[in-house]
């Protein structure tokens, strides 16, 4: 299986698909669940100070191509889900996704994680449904520089920030992560979109707003992982409309070192993994390609 | 997958439950459930009590969604997502007996339906027992259980369901009801050592297994559920003692 | 019919749903063909100043819920497009599509399209794809202003800008076409894409980059066109990912008083115009909407 | 819809034509075309020439492209998409005369193979015949004109199906070839009254339908076609006279 090895910075993953924030990383017992399934690591809910009910039902639909929500980033809050997250850390690689409205408390969940035993931070500065948080502080630059390094500063695992396609600074805010000592971009987040029902002529979503993934925006996603590679020089990760070995050696190629998955965990099941990690240790092999690192930003030569 | 369906019959089941029927074209089986949304109300899960081309959910009023439900009539407007879930596994060569607790019983109707098992119905009073009518017509035999001996067996549905267990050899239990009620079921079946398939409920956001907020041990309820099967349900440590709040928060049961 | 009657500004529309630029609107009898087929106008393909043969083959692929194209805006050049328009313009509303590097061009090429009969202009400020044009130029507020403001002063029809949505900025973009006189804004264009060939190790469109168009994009132009809705007094033209009449009526509540159709072209043919002016009508009649402008915008009540 | 599929035969067909098989799942009818391309060329529409489960194209090696094609061998890789357009419209209690010209015999080959109906094969001169053993096959007679003679009869193949025709009655001509033989071929079939179907080539970007580069007189080739009825080409002036070229202009044929 050593094929599959990637390295992100320092961290090392047995394979490079990783389950996305939001999918099914809210419990412990689901994130063991994941990783017997065959990802490489489980990013974390994305967790804040405080117990959060998220947005009320409607939340989430299926559209032609994927799914709009918005959650709002529901979660227990960084003291109850210590247990969550101690009970996942001995079955494997666990990524601490955080949300906060400032560098400090990014600063202050990031040290909490840490102790939980997370293997890296993922600083989620990309959630477009949210107020006062994620895509809100995600495209303001020098804020970015602000907050990575002060997370940098309180912890001494990797630290990762996933950014948002909602913008065409998004090569400044990634240099903006790299200034401030970040250790890899994560991209992309969802696509910031709307349902309405004609019938009942207003937007289906509580929160009128949502965000949308699936494979959808896969081709959004790649496109920003290829312009990442020539912009900054951190490794990268890439997220966004993966289902299948393709898509993901897509954004390998494209110049990511690892992918995580999300919404095809929902019609395919947590077995998503397994097959991917066979599919695409076949293409490598047929292919000659002896690591994910001989595969990395293939796409730009 | 996601439609407008318009309210084509609505029917009093009893003083606090009504059934809504409309026409979906969607293919759905026995168990299986929607999201049902309309404006004024958050988006919560149905059972599906009807399963054909015709389709229906059975509604309990109990609070702000379910009531704002039952002001609806013939000719309003519902957006309907699903069917979600799998439903009950039905075989043709096997011997079932389907317990229904409560509005419970909405789920397990399809079932009835289309295996027209013996059927076991419990309710708090008389006045809390909902299609009966609908029961009688499918099941070969139906018994009726209420808690204060209003009408049948007096007593709770458990209790019952272990004197037909008695009397004749089923290869299944089949059931939905409060969880409490399928604590107690579920333990029968196993002191009994019958297999059964039990539809359990969780607080749901999206239904279709992304979110993980109605998850149970792992288990997604939305999607790997909402019917477990005996073996499942026993891995599964939180059924009958916690669920999860809408932070995620593990909540036990007083 | 005279329900899907709609007036964008000083221009009225029998119907609501007119051909995007881009699809079957080059040649004069193609878009005599798209305005039988019951288009309320045709959007003509971007003209510019000089033939143009676009990129290389591939420039075209279909994507899970949609295509990606890099067509690079070939034309025959705003002199030889004359014929092409001529033809079409007795047959019913021609609003030309243009596309310059600056100012100065777009205002002549403006001139030249008001000269052969078209009804309105449609400033291209948008495309993802072509070096030193569309949404090169369309992502700087100022210059939008400055082009808006010049074609104004060139021409005496009513002048449109269609936007990207690959930006974080699009409010802004529109207040300065607002600002610059502009008489409507169109949003939205196609996202930003790539699509990568694992077997052949590169990105597969010759120009590397297309753009994505489709019902894949719908979701992130209904909530475009609510969020300018908020932001603009102009009014709206919505096109990304309609083909059906719960599409157009999505972008209708959102706030657009027309609606343009490219992609399901393909799918559904010129026939997808005739199927949503009657669904549309059917939608409107038992709802009790009067008109198409009793229904813009009633999303934001 | 588009796939990367692997060549697993390539045939001389004569001196600068090779037909490359492979395997494809999609389902594809007589006349359909495909986007075929690799690396190093411009992605380019070709005619299926076999449309089973095992599918093919035959390529005339004319320019960079398809130079670039006849380097591939068994075990390469071609991204392919498609099946695009409508192909011939073959009902089987009609009398069809097809006629082939030149690689034009690739795109009615599947056309022949359906109907087993007569068939009438036009080239320069021998060695640029193509195809010729699968047509035998198939076709119930073959008739071969070369424009030198050095086969069957000496001319042109509008000539010869015009002695066809004159000796049998046909219900529909199918038709594919340079469009200087499908102009005469449509004159032909005008003259004798005879319903035909004739597949047109343009310039092509998407092969979808979308861009509109391929359209004569407002009709899309790629979609509206490849193949088009007599009455439709009636009312296409362009047919003979004049095509688009990359940037859109109107070019008159010399
Ligand atoms: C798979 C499934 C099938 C169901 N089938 C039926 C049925 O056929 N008939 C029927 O009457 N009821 C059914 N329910 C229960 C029904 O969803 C709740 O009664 C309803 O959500 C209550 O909403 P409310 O606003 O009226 O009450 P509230 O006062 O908001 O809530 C009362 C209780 O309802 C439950 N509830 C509220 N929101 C949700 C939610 N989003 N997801 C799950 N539970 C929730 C909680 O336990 C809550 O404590 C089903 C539930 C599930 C999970
Ligand atoms: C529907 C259709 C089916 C076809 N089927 C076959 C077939 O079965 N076998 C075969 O050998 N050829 C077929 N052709 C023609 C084939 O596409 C051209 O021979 C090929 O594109 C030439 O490319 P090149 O680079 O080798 O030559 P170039 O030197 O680039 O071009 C030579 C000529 O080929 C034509 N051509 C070039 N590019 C394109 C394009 N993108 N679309 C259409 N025509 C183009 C033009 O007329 C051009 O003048 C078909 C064309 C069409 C439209
Ligand atoms: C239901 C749901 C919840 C999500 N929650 C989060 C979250 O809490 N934090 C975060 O950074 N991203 C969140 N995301 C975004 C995903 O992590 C991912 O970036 C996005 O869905 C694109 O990937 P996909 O197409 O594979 O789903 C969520 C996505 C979905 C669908
Ligand atoms: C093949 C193709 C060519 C296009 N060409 C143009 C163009 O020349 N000018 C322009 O403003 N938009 C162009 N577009 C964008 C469309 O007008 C439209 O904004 C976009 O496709 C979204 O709408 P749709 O989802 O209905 O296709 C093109 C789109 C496609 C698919
Ligand atoms: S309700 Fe979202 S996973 Fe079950
Ligand atoms: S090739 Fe694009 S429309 Fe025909």
């Amino acid at each position: 299986m050593s094929a599959l090895q990637t390295q992100i910075g320092k961290l090392a993953l047995d394979k490079p698909g990783m389950v996305a924030s939001g999918i099914m990383d809210e419990t412990g017992a689901s994130m063991v669940r994941m990783l017997a399934a065959g990802a490489g690591a489980v990013v974390t809910k994305s967790i804040g100070s405080e117990p959060r009910a998220g947005h009320a039902n409607p939340c989430f639909t299926e559209v032609k191509g994927g799914f709009v929500n918005a959650m709002g980033l529901p979660n227990p809050g960084i003291e109850e889900f210590g247990t969550e997250i101690r009970e996942a850390v001995p079955h494997g690689k666990i990524v601490g996704s955080i949300f906060g409205a400032n560098a400090a408390e990014f600063a202050k969940l990031a040290g909490k994680m840490e102790d939980y035993g997370a293997c890296a931070l993922e600083l989620n500065l990309s959630c477009p449904h949210a107020k006062g948080y994620g895509m809100e502080v995600g495209t303001d630059p020098p804020l970015v520089k602000q907050i990575v390094a002060a997370v940098k500063d309180a912890v001494s695992i990797p630290v990762w920030a996933k950014l948002t396609p909602n913008t065409h600074l998004l090569n400044d805010i990634a240099l903006a992560v790299q200034d401030g000592g970040g250790d890899a971009v994560v991209a992309i987040n969802t696509l910031k979109a709307m349902v309405i029902s004609p019938e009942f002529r207003r937007p289906y979503l509580s929160n009128r707003f949502g965000g949308l993934s699936g494979p959808a925006i896969r081709t959004v996603g790649v496109r920003d992982i290829f312009d990442l590679y020539e912009a900054v020089s951190i490794p990268l990760i890439g997220v966004g409309g993966i289902s299948d070995w393709r898509d993901a050696a897509q954004y390998i190629m494209a110049g990511a070192r690892a992918f995580q998955i999300g919404s095809a965990i929902a019609k395919d099941g947590p077995e998503v993994f397994a097959t991917i990690n066979r599919e695409l240790q076949e293409f490598m092999g047929d292919n000659g390609y002896e690591s994910i690192a001989d595969m990395v930003g293939v796409a730009h030569e | 997958m996601s439609d407008f369906v318009k309210i084509i019959g609505v029917t009093d089941e009893c003083y606090d439950t009504k059934t809504f029927e409309f026409q979906w074209d969607e293919k759905a089986f026995p168990g299986q459930f929607v999201m049902i949304w309309t404006p004024g109300m958050e988006e919560i899960p149905m059972s599906l009590s009807k399963t054909g081309r015709i389709k229906a959910v059975t509604v309990k009023a109990i609070g702000p969604s379910t009531k704002r439900l039952h002001e609806l009539t013939i000719g309003d407007i519902l957006r309907v997502r699903g069917p979600y879930g799998h439903g009950y596994d039905l075989q043709h060569d096997k011997q079932y007996l389907i317990v229904g607790g409560g509005v419970g019983t909405a789920s397990v109707l399809p079932a009835i339906k289309e295996t027209g098992a013996d059927t076991v119905i419990g309710a708090r009073s008389e006045q809390d027992i909902i299609l009966r009518d609908r029961a009688l017509k499918y099941a070969s035999n139906v018994w009726f259980a209420t808690d204060d001996g209003s009408f049948g067996f007096h007593g709770n549905v458990v209790q019952l369901m272990r004197e037909k267990c008695a009397e004749k050899q089923y290869d299944c239990v089949i059931g939905c009801g409060p969880e409490i009620m399928l604590f107690f079921l579920f333990q029968a079946c196993q002191e009994l050592h019958l297999p059964c398939q039990l539809s359990l409920e969780r607080h749901m956001k999206c239904g279709a297994g992304v979110c993980g907020c109605c998850v149970m041990n792992g288990q997604r309820v939305c999607r790997d559920g909402p019917v477990f099967t005996g073996e499942q349900i026993a891995k599964m440590k939180e059924f009958g003692h916690a669920k999860r709040d809408e932070c995620g928060r593990l909540v036990t049961f007083r």
